[in-house]
């Protein structure tokens, strides 16, 4: 141990490197060269990467556990790469004048493991092995097994980056990494086209998520100025300033609601926008859609990805940032609440799917609703330990889906029938380690007293009524006081439908007789590929022969067993009732850095109703179990068949899962799609309409205006040229006493310069007594004139030309005075002699004689 | 160590990517696979040479003539291409693209340059002293990787135009050449004329090589290209000459130098007029909502070559120009319009330009409208003026280049096998052309912002600038927020498209027999999809060249802001005192032989008698 | 006074046979009137020209000017009647209104 | 009243009335008939001017070669020399020309009669100015090379003459003329190109 912490600092944890590398080498290998390597090099490769970063993962584990050890502090082991990027702070141009230059908010790819993500990268590396061992004999038939694999192993990946990663962006880097994958993993068989759309809702509903990340980003990056953990920890207090979301600068006739001025703390905004994030990525209402159609994917896709580990980014995420969400009581309570609508929600449309995977889909929904739930009420460490056992038993669900559909391929060749639990039953002797693996989990997620998910649901269900959010800030949003006791409620009711479409399934699929036997034969595929490989017995055709179901490979089974046995005894980890709570006193730590604990108040410190309350736990469990037991092996489903027939239209809309796809395309994905159209439209005609072609057309009215002059006619031409001559020779003819006057108001002196002209000569009358200096014209151009401070004084020009023409103009000169009131230079009166017509007056013609 | 050793450490990284690479093609062609090595031997050798704090420190003796060189060539060689005959297609082919190679590889030399705040490789010569008119051509951190751009498309491109025409190369080498020493020409030209000058030089090869290689409506897409950009240019061309004019009222001899001119403080109306003449240019040509629609005419016409440059260099000239000369000249005017104008880069170009792309049936029109959406994102780093938001803005310059470039690329492929870019044509391609699928793919990540991908550092670094900035007051907040909108539905349109071609059935037996990607265009895409990630995991690389310069310009702006608040609604022009730091080396001082002769202005206001 | 020793009477006299010839060019289409029109005004200038010679009568430039007038004058008749002719060759008219291809 | 006055009023008169007839004669032979008159007239104003070279040369170049040429063809051209049936917008030219001869004829009358100077009057001339060999004299000293030049001119100007005149076969059509810069992009940029379709689609 020493000596592994002397190759790997806490500082420099280059053990994370490992960790994170081989999945990637993995990936590029087996994604580039894959082809030409073949099957078998492919497996090894992706094998012996995960394995590698699984046992890194377990090493870096133990190093963790052996420093918080020695000392109650949370242990903390970081790798620093190199600068990312640099962000400006608020304010920055302000302080850029102030000459301070800007110092910039430094991101940098650093990885960091502590408690929390420790036990996740455990998670994450160990369950991603055994999916991996699984589906290569799962998958060993599929043409596209390299791709297969490069994805897979690119996304444990991502998934690592996102849990180890120090920031929120290099999170963020791995949030959309995963969804990546998970899009490319949901449509792994392109070729149906509904595969293909599945994959791309579940990355749009995603990007929905990342928005609300973005935000959440350029939020704290605005108020906390920092985006790695410490910092925002750090900078947490600025989030607690007002932010004006609504000024209500609108008509005053409008009701006062709309028009009085809101505000809320940017914590509340943060802690929502994270949380919309989480919804997306963690299937929550209202984002929740995307989950039951990404079952289109292969089945250990569904068991990694879309149960074990990406699903619960989102409850990582609210722990990782509890210091922020804890800040908000009003954006814990969406989360809490959320949670449990969700959990209530989707375990009510679980009870009639009849797809097993769609059930499982739908029981994840509902279970990332509880683990919410547990967060919510600020119960980290029971929603966190939720994700642990729901790793354990859902995974192995998911396997055990995908073992008895394998087994189903032998004789239906067809995505949905081997699916349909209609179509199973009495599975049970056909498929003995399934069958028992598969039971032990369907007690674990119904919660059978001394299970895992027994311990983790009820320490949840307990905290909620216990357990709730404060601000210290006066006038804050407060919880109201029967949040604790609905939450409560609801979370039992959805226990109670858990365990009992849990046991519906089980009892459907593995009890009864086999309605494999009377499925009509002949079915054709529909499509190339299937996740089976038993193209031998493609052809068969009626109903009673043909093969029988049978167990899978070890390389299959194997995983199952090992999930079964945590998901039976996993809850020991943390059994509160036993006291026995190991997890807690390894997370507690971490916790308590992050939020203080006057947040969080517990109305039950010392754990009095501990016990009462897990009576309704157990109760759940046993109603639910029995009355799915008394409906399904009883009386074999008659009860179920007189319900749907007595409530036809309430079993349809759980059926149609309540119509809720339905709901968001109509409202949602239509209105969009109609303002694309108009935005088109108006493209097309509106801006391209008067940009270009109106001025065109003006243009164009123009041209053909000014064409008509255009005549052709040598004629013409000459003629307007004649006219211009006449213009110009006018000019000529007629003087032009023009002065242009220069000089300052300073000194006083202003200089009158004439224009010069065809043979022109001047004579001036510069003192301004009206009569000219001398009587003839002259040849002086210019005279200059002395003017005081405020005088004002009359300069006339008299212009003779080479036709014997004479005007004259006067100008006027003034002086300004020192204080500056605006000098009148040159202005013109009165222009005595020839106007602008050839009139011949008296002084400056004579006629023919 | 002994040396040996030394070298083994020092080269392995080469080796390694060099055999990595050449191990990636499937099909034999020795070609290829050294071509691929290559590529990649010399990205490690970008990485490792560009990482920051490895540049060279201090000063570094700069060869004044290196832009000489790297303008000139190209434009040289646009000469020298007229001479050689036109019967030898070969030689004309290599000849272009050996100029072009070769300016490339001279404008590496520019990343030796620590490029600290200031000019760099400055060279300046009088060219027509009457009328100040000089030579002034210089480069810094913002035109400095705008440079390497075009150094680095260009070639591309009319490697791939080689694939696809081959009908009048020799005009086709010609404009190439012509239209890239324009470019780089307009990229570093300091003296506001030379600037002019070069900038409608680039319109004549560009109308070219749309007019004639173009598509079926070659002729009308080029004339809007053309009576687009010439509109605003003639508006600059009238501000410019106002702003030297002025300048001679007060200082008594002429200049078109940037670095004078940017110093007038002119009368509010004046300001603002000159402001709207050069943003009028600049804003048609990024381009920005309402004058985009010249756009998707111009790059459905174009062919591949011409819409790759169009898309990487051309557009990068408008935001390039906004920045450098509106937003370095116009402080004031700059700042106050910056928050009007970031809602229409906003509204009209994230948002609209989305929703207009995720509706068109040609894939080509949908990926000149997503440019329409990149380039409001880069506009609106730019409005935002915070250090991070501008340099954002810079590197989504970039990135645009090398995704839309490619994606361009990519669309030209399948576009010379099927002649038809309309997506509903296709479906399935993943299965005949998994290659081709899987490049299109990680592009469109790179075009959608997928983190670890060029794009998202862009985008995020200018969402991120945005919510902190000052010019855009109390609206910055609710603007990130519509930015970071605008990225989703990014995803949406690009996905749709991917879906569309890509994946479900292959049913369309048209396509059932389709090739993949053949090496001429492996080779011209490997390049881009390893600057991919590159810039997207070490983005630094690039900003650290940037970062001095970027610093100056904000420094800049928002004292240049003050000085306009000070001088406001005062009558009289005037100039800002020189800063006379490091911006400032190569100001234009006047000539001893020609003092102020110019009378007072009370001559302007004389009035003529009757 | 005389009127025939006065420069003023002889610049009227050619400037009112300059117009003539100007209206003639301008308003008759026949292109051989125009042509005269030409001849006319050539010839008010060779007058102008005469006479201010004999107003500085030392030298004799304005009476060589006026002859090389007239060969040039002569040349353009010799051309300009030939022109016609081909037009009207072209056209089989002599009128100008056909003569409009300018305007495309 | 001298028998000078006389002569320039007869001359006068006579180069008027010749100008208008010019201009205004329907028939072109009229036309000519008055141009022959202006050109007597001012051949007796160049008389008076005491230029007898500059009066022979006017008599014989004018009256004997161009009158000449000009009578010759219209004799060629016959009745189509003779103003059109229609002769639409003559009447607007009319006023046109009426209103512009009388502006500046205004003109003329004012410029020559107004302004203060004397009218100038001509000084005595030697008796050797303008005749035929003091013109001669400067002809061949000063003016031999514009006088040279002249007779090219000539010549070139009677080759030109033959060359425009000479028949061709066939009427000559209008090239065709590039009617928008669109015709820029039309048509092959080379000979060798010719025929080949512009845009890549063209191609296969």
């Amino acid at each position: 141990m020493e000596a592994l912490q002397k190759i790997f600092p806490a500082n420099n944890f280059a053990l994370l490197l490992l960790i994170l590398g081989m999945p990637l080498i993995g990936a590029f290998v087996n994604g580039v060269f894959g082809k030409r390597l073949g099957k078998d090099a492919v497996r090894l490769m992706a094998l012996s990467a995960l394995g590698i970063s699984f046992v890194g993962a377990v090493v870096s584990f133990l190093m963790l556990r052996a420093v918080q050890h020695e000392s109650d502090l949370a242990a903390r082991f970081v790798w620093h790469g190199w600068e990312w990027i640099g962000l400006s702070r608020a304010g920055e141009a302000s302080f850029i004048h102030a000459g301070a230059g800007s110092n910039l908010i430094r991101l940098e790819i650093a990885f960091s493991i502590d408690a929390l993500n420790g036990t996740m990268a455990l998670i994450v590396t160990g369950i991603g092995f055994l999916i991996h061992l699984y589906s290569s004999s799962y998958m060993a038939e599929d043409p596209g097994y390299h791709r297969f694999f490069a994805y897979l192993n690119l996304f444990i990946f991502s998934m690592l980056v996102l849990i180890l990663g120090d920031s929120l962006p290099i999170l963020f880097v791995g949030w959309e990494g995963v969804g990546l994958c998970s899009y490319l993993l949901i449509g792994f068989w392109f070729d149906s086209e509904a595969n293909a759309r599945a994959g791309k809702k579940a990355f749009i509903v995603n990007r929905v998520g990342d928005f609300g990340l973005l935000v959440a980003m350029a939020l704290l990056v605005r108020y906390t100025g920092a985006l790695d953990w410490d910092g925002i920890n750090a900078g947490s207090a600025g989030l607690l300033t007002e932010m004006r979301i609504w000024d209500g600068q609108l008509f005053s006739f409008l009701p006062d609601f709309i028009t009085q001025p809101r505000s809320v703390s940017v914590a509340t905004l943060v802690g929502l926008a994270l949380f919309l994030g989480c919804a997306g990525k963690s299937a929550q209402v209202p984002l929740y859609t995307w989950l039951p159609d990404a079952m289109a994917g292969p089945t250990p896709v569904s068991a990694l990805i879309h149960a074990a580990t990406m699903v619960t980014a989102g409850i990582y995420l609210v722990c990782r940032l509890s210091g922020v969400f804890t800040l908000s009581p009003a954006a814990m309570l969406v989360v809490a609440s959320a949670g449990a609508f969700t959990a209530l929600f989707a375990a009510s449309i679980a009870l009639v799917q009849r797809d097993i995977k769609k059930v499982l889909a739908y029981s994840t929904v509902s279970q990332l609703g509880y683990m919410f739930l547990g967060v919510g009420v600020g119960a980290f460490t029971a929603g966190f330990f939720h994700v642990l056992t729901h790793a354990f038993f859902k995974a192995c669900l998911f396997l055990g889906a995908g073992s008895v559909i394998h087994a189903m391929h032998a004789r239906i060749h067809d995505t949905d029938a081997s699916q349909d639990v209609n179509n199973m039953g009495g599975l049970k002797k056909y498929l003995k380690v399934t069958h028992a693996t598969f039971l032990v989990s369907v007690l674990a997620i119904a919660g059978m007293p001394f299970t895992s998910g027994f311990f983790s649901k009820d320490e949840i269900l307990y905290s909620a009524f216990t357990r709730s959010v404060v601000s210290e800030r006066a006038g804050a949003f407060e919880w109201p006081s029967w949040a604790g006791s609905v939450l409560f409620a609801v979370g039992v009711t959805a226990a109670v439908m858990t365990a009992f479409y849990m046991f519906r399934v089980y009892f459907l699929t593995f009890h009864g007789t086999f309605k494999g036997w009377r499925i009509v034969p002949g079915w054709h595929e529909p499509h190339g590929h299937h996740d089976d490989h038993h193209h031998d017995h493609h052809h068969h055709s009626g109903p009673i022969d043909g093969p029988e179901p049978h167990e899978s490979p070890w390389q299959m089974t194997l995983p199952l067993v090992i999930l079964a046995t945590l998901a039976a005894f996993g809850g020991f980890l943390n059994a509160a009732p036993l006291h026995i709570v190991p997890l807690e006193h390894w997370l507690e730590p971490l916790f308590s850095t992050l939020v203080e604990e006057s947040r969080l108040h517990n109305a039950d410190p010392d754990h009095a109703l501990m016990m009462p309350l897990l009576v309704p736990g157990v109760l759940a469990f046993l109603i639910g179990t029995t009355v799915a037991w008394v409906i399904y092996i009883k009386q074999s489903g008659a009860p179920a068949k007189s319900l749907a027939e007595r409530f036809p239209a309430l079993y349809q809309l759980l059926v149609d899962k309540w119509r809720v796809d339905e709901l968001y395309d109509e409202l949602i994905v239509g209105s969009l799609e109609a303002l694309a159209e108009a935005s088109v439209w108006f493209d097309r005609w509106v801006v391209d309409g008067i940009i270009a072609r109106l001025t065109a057309l003006l243009v164009t009215v123009w041209g053909h205006l000014l064409r008509l002059l255009q005549t052709g006619h040598a004629q013409a031409y000459a003629a307007m040229m004649v006219l211009g001559m006449g213009v110009i020779g006018w000019f000529v003819a007629v003087p032009q006493p023009k002065v242009i006057v220069s000089g300052d108001a300073a000194t006083g002196q202003y200089s009158l310069q004439a224009a010069p002209g065809l043979g022109y000569s001047y004579r001036w009358d510069s003192n301004g007594d009206g009569t000219f200096d001398s009587e003839d014209f002259g040849s002086t151009a210019q005279v200059t004139v002395r003017l005081d401070e405020g005088a004002t004084q009359d300069v006339r020009l008299e212009v003779r030309n080479a036709f014997g023409r004479t005007r004259s103009g006067v100008y006027q000169l003034s002086r300004p005075r020192r204080d500056g009131s605006t000098a009148m230079l040159g202005h013109a009166h009165g222009v005595a002699g020839a106007g602008l017509d050839l009139s011949l007056d008296s002084d400056s013609t004579r006629g023919i004689r | 160590m002994n040396p040996l050793a030394s070298a083994i450490v020092e080269t392995w990284p080469y080796v390694l990517a060099f055999l990595i690479a050449a191990a990636v093609p499937s099909r034999q062609g020795r070609i290829e696979r050294f071509a691929l090595g290559l590529i990649a031997l010399l990205a490690v050798a970008f990485v490792r040479g560009m990482w920051p704090g490895t540049a060279p420190a201090g000063e570094t003796s700069e060869w004044p003539h290196l832009l000489n060189v790297i303008v000139f060539l190209p434009l040289l060689g646009a000469v020298a291409v007229m001479f050689l005959p036109r019967q030898a297609p070969r030689l004309l082919k290599r000849f272009s693209m050996g100029v072009l190679l070769a300016d490339f590889g001279v404008s590496l030399l520019l990343l030796a340059t620590p490029m600290t705040n200031g000019w760099h490789h400055q060279y300046i010569t009088e060219w027509l002293p009457s009328f100040g008119i000089r030579y002034h051509v210089a480069v810094d951190g913002v035109s400095f990787w705008l440079i390497l751009l075009s150094t680095l498309s260009s070639p591309l491109a009319l490697y791939v135009s080689f694939g696809a025409i081959q009908k009048r190369t020799k005009e086709l080498c010609f404009s190439f050449l012509l239209l890239h020493g324009a470019m780089l020409g307009a990229f570093v030209a300091l003296d506001l004329f030379l600037f002019y000058l070069f900038w409608e030089l680039m319109l004549v090869p560009m109308i070219l090589i749309i007019g004639v290689w173009g598509g079926t409506e070659k002729v009308k897409a080029a004339y809007k290209f053309f009576l687009y950009t010439m509109a605003g240019s003639m508006l600059m061309l009238a501000a410019i000459l106002y702003m030297v004019w002025s300048f001679k009222q007060i200082e008594g001899y002429y200049t078109f130098d940037y670095l004078a001119l940017r110093r007038l403080l002119l009368t509010d109306t004046a300001a603002w007029l000159c402001f709207a003449g050069f943003a009028l240019a600049f804003l048609i040509k990024v381009p920005m909502w309402p004058f985009h629609t010249w756009l998707p005419d111009a790059h459905v016409q174009a062919p591949t070559g011409g819409s790759i440059i169009l898309a990487a260099v051309l557009l990068k000239l408008g935001t390039y120009g906004y920045l450098r000369f509106c937003m370095g000249m116009f402080e004031g005017p700059a700042w106050q319009a910056g928050a009007t104008l970031a809602w229409v880069a906003l509204l009209g170009g994230v948002l609209y330009g989305a929703l207009c792309a995720w509706r068109q049936a040609d894939i080509k029109r949908l990926v000149a409208y997503s440019s329409v959406a990149h380039l409001g994102f880069v506009m609106l780093g730019l409005f935002s003026a915070t250090q991070s938001g501008i340099e954002g803005a810079i590197l989504q310059m970039v990135n645009h280049g090398i995704s839309t470039g490619a994606l361009f690329m990519l669309v030209g492929v399948i576009y010379d096998r099927r002649h038809t870019r309309l997506a509903s044509e296709y479906g399935g391609l993943a299965k005949v052309m998994p290659v081709y699928a899987a490049l299109f793919v990680v592009f469109t990540m790179a075009s959608v912002g997928v983190p670890g991908t060029n794009g998202f550092v862009g985008e995020f670094m200018v969402i991120m600038g945005t919510i902190v900035s000052q010019p855009l007051g109390r609206w910055a907040t609710s603007q990130a927020a519509v930015a970071a909108f605008g990225v989703i539905l990014a995803a949406v349109y690009m996905l749709s498209v991917v879906q569309k071609v890509f994946f479900g059935p292959l049913d369309n037996p048209k396509n059932q027999k389709l090739t993949d990607l053949n090496t001429r265009e492996t080779i011209a895409l490997a390049p881009l999809l390893l600057l991919v990630f590159v810039v997207g995991l070490f983005p630094g690389l690039l900003l650290d060249r940037m970062h001095d310069t970027v610093t100056g310009i904000v420094g800049r702006y928002v004292e240049g802001r003050v000085a306009y608040q000070e001088h406001r609604g005062q009558l009289e022009t005037i100039l800002k005192p020189r800063s006379g730091d490091a911006t400032e080396a190569g100001y234009p001082e006047p000539d001893k032989a020609a003092p102020a002769d110019e009378a007072p202005s009370v001559a302007a206001r004389t009035e003529e008698a009757r | 006074m005389a009127l025939s020793d006065t420069l003023e009477h002889y610049v009227l006299l050619s400037s009112l046979i300059f117009t003539i010839g100007g209206v003639g060019f301008l308003v008759r289409r026949n292109v051989l009137v125009q042509l005269m029109s030409i001849e006319l005004m050539l010839n008010s200038v060779n007058l102008l020209l005469v006479a201010f010679n004999r107003v500085h009568g030392a030298t004799m430039g304005g009476q060589i000017f006026a002859f090389f007038i007239i060969a040039v004058a002569a040349a353009e008749v010799a051309v300009g009647l030939a022109i016609i002719l081909s037009y009207y060759r072209l056209k089989s008219t002599v009128y100008t209104d056909e003569a409009d291809l300018m305007r495309h | 009243m001298t028998a000078g006055d006389l002569l320039f009023g007869l001359c006068a008169v006579a180069c008027l009335a010749g100008a208008i007839t010019t201009i205004s004669a329907q028939n072109p032979i009229r036309g000519a008939m008055g141009l022959l008159t202006t050109i007597f007239g001012i051949a007796g104003l160049f008389l008076i001017l005491s230029a007898e070279f500059l009066t022979a040369i006017q008599l014989i170049v004018y009256a004997g070669a161009v009158v000449v040429l000009f009578v010759f063809v219209l004799m060629l051209l016959g009745a189509d020399a003779r103003a059109p049936a229609r002769s639409g917008r003559s009447g607007a030219s009319r006023i046109f020309g009426g209103g512009l001869f009388a502006l500046i004829s205004l003109f003329a009358l004012i410029s020559v009669g107004g302004g203060q100077r004397e009218l100038t009057r001509f000084g005595t001339v030697g008796e050797a100015h303008g005749s035929v060999e003091a013109v001669g004299r400067e002809l061949f000293t000063k003016g031999i090379f514009a006088f040279e030049l002249a007779s090219a001119l000539l010549i070139v100007a009677v080759i030109g003459a033959i060359a425009v005149a000479r028949s061709r076969q066939g009427a000559v059509r209008p090239k065709k003329v590039v009617r928008s810069p669109r015709d820029l992009f039309a048509g092959p940029v080379h000979p060798r190109d010719a025929g080949r379709p512009l845009s890549s689609e063209g191609a296969e």
